[in-house]
């Protein structure tokens, strides 16, 4: 109490005139104020040095809370971190840290041309100050440095990573062995697969179309490019029974590639005569122009089954429930988590996450894509492994299993 | 087109929600009938209905009277009890997708500070705040309070750039972060920061936002180092996380549509000048909880035609 | 085209003309260029009007608003693209007469790819673009498949790494939950036993479900195995979970979407009507 | 070569792409940020290929007097003026003045806006009618389905919400368990299913984005 009044009468005569300055560099410090607030004890034992993993143009710096953060004085209100390019100043002000805090990383930027830019390969000094709530009462650390900064050539941060990488590498390329070696490689039937080979059958038997729709994906979305094998698998079938086929596209890359992917199925269902280049074609790349369309589309060409597979958002329901209204058949597969609620809902199957990439495994029937699959699985397989083991871990306290998968920026 | 225009403009709002309300009570009866026989109704009847209980309580706009929970009642009664001439920092921490939900709690803040005649201090930790912060002061401040001055019962510090960092200094000292206003005025010339030093000068600190840098960070970095109270409006979907918070280190909080129309309706209880202004919040209540309803018993509608016919079957 | 459809038509055009008159006089004074203005109000009121009329079937006039809004989204699109990559990334750094000639600041050189220059290295992408374009020929389509694989290829690899850190490492340790929440034997745990949300039991009723769920879930995403006996069991009870989490985020989103409407009606009541103030 | 090239190119990016995350230093930073760069650069001619076969597939429409013909020409008219605004006569033609053109800001808050809410608050009803219509206890799953439906909408309906705790308690803990643990067991599946074929397109076994030979 007494000291948050004496702060107060400091702040209102000495305080304000001088708070002026208040980007005050550490040389100028006030002793007349020391006699309204005590000052603090330095934090200690300051370290800088070079941080790791980095592009680099940063120093990472530690030190000891001061004496009087929360203990002692307990008039620690934070430290501010300087930075000087030469032992003997300027220093400037690099950062912020809350009390209690006991480590900063100074991160400059790498532009040459931007104020904060922050050279590689060059001495800098370092100088760690204790604030009060007072700008005008804190404490100093020594200076320490020179220290440099410096990009790295390797991520030891990551290594987590590139081990999983490895592994999973290792297991793919085993079981794609596997499979060429003409092992036959189990693979549970999957509802919405089996519902897409009747759907078009029923298609052909109403002599209506089918609407494929390869979702907002760009061509190199991965949920997008499992759709593309779907969408070979079901254009094949449909120049075998001639229906129609109608693929709107929404990227123009994903549309050149939807065209060569389906005149190439078509090609081998033998029926090249029979394709035609509008069958895929480009509506426009704004999402709702283009659910506008298709929604149009459904509801003049009445397709006996939408089929609905890659990246959607937000539209993915206004589609489905129009597909409904309409009266079709409604196949849907995708990725994005938010959205499968509205197409569990709204369509009659629905090919949830991982089993869009399973379906397009599976209707390729190739013995090297069912070989991914498997290490897929076997890749499932280990983490529910490691899951009891991080848990059984977790509750002997061995915490240092956990650490195993900590990845470091 | 136009011929409703003076009919509803006769018309007193309550009558007209009375009628809506009837038309959509009976077409649920009707309904249940329809479902009671285990007939679907069509989905444009869903629509329509959807239609009517969205667009009448916008026509007619009914205020349900809202009593404020305890949550947002210790905020109001916080900013009622200081005396005149209180410093008040509100922050815009958020961006136009949120403002819908959490711009009617600022300017529900803005209107309740000016009306106690507390001296306001505007900032923002998000770049994206700053035209928002922008748009209340147009639409509260100066059209509602003429007579407030700029940099007497009112400053813009605006945005800087920084997040946590900005908090950790102003904690101390507001200069260091804020040498001048948004008009580039030097706080020194500024009469409301005579007595401003850092955080801790202030009477009440109000974050409004749901994202990070936000609450947590204000309550982290500034309101318990410096006791200073802190209140909150937040999005409906962060509410849940927060509520943590309080009463220990959060004053109180005001959560999404709900949390702004309590606060409004409290306002308009105590200042009946603000009968007149628009209050979003209350404006989105309406819709929002009648649509809800409707659909709510749709879903009943549809399991009682379901069970019925999968009897009728059985039988 | 059938005399009723004409007629309606009649009567929209009729309706617009004098809703815009209406807006018009009653924006007189308030704004200049209230005619321009009362129009362009007007017609977006349409417009809305046309998106909405969908929900009661196809018609031309949503279909009118549907071939309008396919037609300037594409422009847009491209003139955007245009502008801000073409004009704002690729110029400024292949040629400095061109950059003057769009007058954008020229980008200096960053001497990145192999030491060659930013002018030489940024022409790979506009000659794999014309690669691109090559596709509407005839019997040069086939390299068109060269842009495509470096795309591809690029976002592939991309992909791997950062989706088998975010989305499987870094999820499989969070799994890692504490089954018993500071546990001080079994008679401690059933005198203490109390369901407040904080409460040691029900913590730890949470951390198992979440482990368990976890586990089902996967057993459910399993392909290479049918599921029957205790793995079908396995997989029965994910697929429980999962619906539940689906029920749960459509309730969830349900405010969210109306206030979507009252924008839209307020839009029409409000700008365009003026009923409400 | 129509083949091979294509399949190396993806491998050999592929697997720069990879390394490239594992060397922190500046200059493979730089290498992958003009990558990024590039694609964006091809993604503009490959929307120019779009619009191609957007005016082909409206033009053939009118030509050959298809349903719907007269639709196309209004397509074409928007796309046609929009894009003459958007390459703006500003101080020359071409100026960068484009994107602040009077016209093509007045068709972007007049016409694009306004549609592209409306499309969106299409919503609104949808939500509405695939509740009508899915959520009826048929069976098991769906009667889970429709029951936490139930409660979180309850719970987020600001009057039954607020006035029973216990639907606050159990909505709350639908959404942080259950619910976390559903999302967790997607994710994990996903994330394997993206790292396998994106493993696949770069070993070239997944190609059936090049079209089979």
């Amino acid at each position: 109490m007494k000291l948050t009044f004496l702060i107060a009468c400091c702040v209102l005569f000495l305080g304000f005139p001088v708070a002026g300055f208040a980007q005050d560099t550490p040389e100028e410090a006030q002793p007349a104020d020391s006699i309204t607030t005590p000052i603090p004890a330095p934090p200690g034992n300051v370290t800088a040095w070079d941080t790791e993993n980095d592009h680099g143009h940063s120093v990472s710096l530690s030190w000891e809370p001061s004496p009087d953060d929360g203990t002692g004085l307990g008039n620690v209100i934070g430290y501010i971190v300087f930075r000087s390019d030469s032992p003997d100043g300027p220093f400037v002000d690099r950062g912020v840290q809350p009390a209690g805090a006991s480590g900063h990383t100074d991160v400059g930027s790498k532009e040459e041309a931007s104020q904060d830019y922050m050279a590689d390969y060059v001495d800098y000094y370092y100088k760690v100050r204790a604030i009060t709530a007072d700008s005008l009462v804190f404490a100093e650390s020594v200076m320490v440095g020179p220290v440099q900064s410096y990009g790295q050539w390797f991520n030891t941060g990551r290594i987590p990573v590139l081990v999983f990488v490895l592994c999973f590498m290792a297991i793919t390329i085993f079981f794609i062995q596997k499979a060429k070696s003409g092992a036959n490689l189990f693979v549970r039937r999957l509802a919405g697969i089996e519902a897409v080979d009747e759907a078009i059958g029923r298609a052909t038997e109403m002599g209506k179309p089918i609407l494929y729709v390869l979702g907002l994906g760009t061509a190199a979305d991965i949920a997008t490019i499992a759709s593309y094998t779907i969408l070979g698998r079901v254009a094949k079938k449909i120049a075998e029974y001639q229906t129609g086929l109608i693929v709107p596209c929404y990227d123009p890359i994903t549309m050149t590639v939807a065209q060569e992917t389906v005149k190439t199925a078509y090609m081998d269902a033998g029926r090249p005569d029979a394709y035609n280049e509008d069958m895929v074609y480009f509506v426009t790349q704004s999402q709702f122009a283009y659910v506008a369309a298709v929604n149009g589309t459904m509801l003049r060409e009445r397709p006996a089954t939408n089929i609905y597979m890659g990246k959607f958002y937000a539209e993915s329901l206004i589609l489905a429930e129009t597909g409904a209204l309409a009266g079709s058949i409604q196949i849907a597969g995708t990725d994005e988590i938010a959205q499968i609620p509205f197409f569990v809902v709204a369509c009659d199957y629905t090919l949830i996450g991982e089993e869009l990439y399973a379906a397009s495994a599976y209707l390729g029937r190739e013995p090297l894509l069912l070989g991914s699959l498997k290490a897929q699985d076997y890749a499932k397989a280990a983490v529910i492994i490691l899951a009891i083991l991080g848990v059984i871990a977790m509750n002997v306290g061995l915490d240092g299993f956990k650490d195993l998968f900590y990845i470091s920026n | 087109m136009f011929t409703p225009a003076p009919l509803l403009a006769l018309s007193s709002s309550t009558i007209g929600v009375s009628i809506s309300l009837g038309l959509v009570g009976l077409g649920m009866v009707w309904m249940l009938i329809r479902s009671l026989r285990a007939r679907d109704v069509d989905r444009r009847i869903v629509f329509l209905f959807i239609f009517i209980s969205v667009s009448a309580p916008i026509l007619f706009p009914i205020t349900f009277s809202e009593t404020p929970t305890p949550v947002v009642k210790k905020l109001f009664d916080k900013v009622e009890s200081l005396p005149a001439d209180s410093k008040v920092l509100i922050s815009f921490d958020f961006d136009p997708a949120m403002a819908p939900e959490v711009q009617p709690m600022a300017d529900a803040f803005t209107r309740h500070c000016m009306a106690k005649n507390h001296k306001v201090i505007f900032m923002s930790l998000w770049a994206t705040g700053q035209s928002l912060l922008n748009q209340t002061m147009r639409a509260v401040l100066v059209t509602e309070f003429p007579e407030k001055r700029d940099g007497i019962d009112y400053v813009e510090l605006g945005y800087k750039a920084g997040n946590e960092g900005v908090l950790n200094v102003i904690v101390s000292n507001f200069r260091k972060m804020f040498p001048t206003d948004v008009n580039s005025i030097p706080l020194d010339s500024i009469e409301i920061f005579d007595k401003i030093k850092s955080c801790r000068d202030l009477d009440l600190i109000i974050s409004i936002g749901g994202g990070k840098p936000g609450i947590k960070e204000w309550v982290l970095f500034v309101g318990d180092p410096t006791k200073t109270p802190i209140g909150a409006g937040v999005a409906a979907v962060v509410a849940p996380q927060l509520y943590p918070y309080y009463p220990k280190q959060l004053l109180g909080l005001l959560g999404g549509v709900k949390g702004a129309a309590e606060y409004e309706s409290e306002l308009v209880r105590h200042y009946p000048q603000f009968e007149e202004v628009d209050k979003p919040g209350l404006r989105m209540m309406g819709p929002q909880t009648f649509a809800h309803v409707v659909i709510l018993a749709f879903i009943v509608l549809g399991n009682i035609s379901f069970f019925v016919s999968r009897r009728r079957a059985s039988r | 085209m059938k005399r009723s459809s004409i007629i309606i038509m009649l009567v929209v055009l009729a309706m617009f003309v004098i809703s815009w008159l209406a807006k018009a006089s009653s924006m007189a004074g308030v704004e200049d260029h209230n005619i321009w203005h009362g129009f362009l109000i007007t017609f977006s009121a349409f417009l809305t009007l046309a998106i909405l009329s969908f929900l009661y079937k196809d018609n031309p006039f949503y279909k009118f608003a549907e071939h309008l809004f396919v037609g300037v989204s594409a422009a847009y699109w491209m003139s955007m693209g245009f502008w801000t990559t073409i004009v704002g990334n690729l110029i400024p750094r292949i040629s400095n007469s061109l950059s003057a000639f769009f007058e954008v600041p020229p980008i200096a050189d960053e001497w990145a790819l192999l030491l060659l220059p930013d002018s030489v290295t940024f022409f790979i992408p506009v000659i794999l673009g014309i690669m691109l374009l090559l596709r509407l020929s005839r019997n040069m389509g086939w390299i068109s498949a060269w842009p495509l694989a470096f795309i591809v290829g690029s976002t592939a690899g991309f992909n791997l790494v950062r989706y088998l850190r975010s989305d499987f490492i870094e999820q499989v340790s969070s799994t890692f939950v504490p089954l018993l929440v500071d546990w001080q034997g079994t008679g401690h745990f059933f005198s203490h036993l109390n369901l407040n949300a904080s409460g040691q039991f029900v913590t730890m009723a949470g951390n198992w479900v979440i482990f368990l769920g976890v586990m089902c879930g996967l057993i459910y995403f399993f392909f290479s195995k049918e599921h029957k006996g205790i793995f079908g069991f396995g997989s029965r009870v994910g697929i429980w979970i999962l619906m539940v989490t689906f029920g749960a985020s459509f309730g969830y989103t349900v405010m969210g979407r109306i206030s979507l409407l009252v924008g839209r009606l307020t839009f029409l009541f409000g700008d365009w009507l003026g009923l409400i103030s | 070569m129509k083949r091979q090239v294509p399949l190396a190119l993806v491998f050999i990016f592929g697997i720069f792409m990879i390394i490239q995350y594992f060397i922190p230093h500046e200059k493979s930073e730089w290498v992958y940020e003009f990558f990024l760069d590039w694609i964006y650069i091809i993604g503009i001619f490959a929307l120019a290929l779009g619009i191609w076969s957007l005016i082909r597939v409206s033009y053939d429409k009118i030509k050959y007097r298809r349903p719907n013909w007269q639709y196309a020409a209004i397509t074409l008219l928007g796309l046609f003026f929009m894009i003459l605004f958007g390459f703006d006569y500003g101080r020359h033609i071409f100026s960068a003045e484009g994107l602040r053109n009077y016209m093509f800001v007045s068709f972007f808050d007049y016409i694009l806006i306004p549609i592209q809410a409306t499309m969106f608050s299409l919503l609104a009803f949808f939500i509405a009618s695939a509740a009508y219509r899915a959520f009826r206890a048929r069976s098991a799953l769906a009667t889970l389905l429709l029951l936490a439906a139930l409660i979180i909408m309850l719970r987020f309906n600001p009057y039954f919400g607020a006035v029973t705790p216990y639907i606050e308690k159990t909505a709350g803990w639908l959404l942080n368990v259950p619910n976390l643990a559903a999302k967790r067991a997607i994710i994990i599946g996903v994330g394997l299913g993206i790292v396998a074929t994106s493993l696949k397109v770069i070993l070239g076994i997944e190609r059936a984005y090049l079209g089979k030979d």
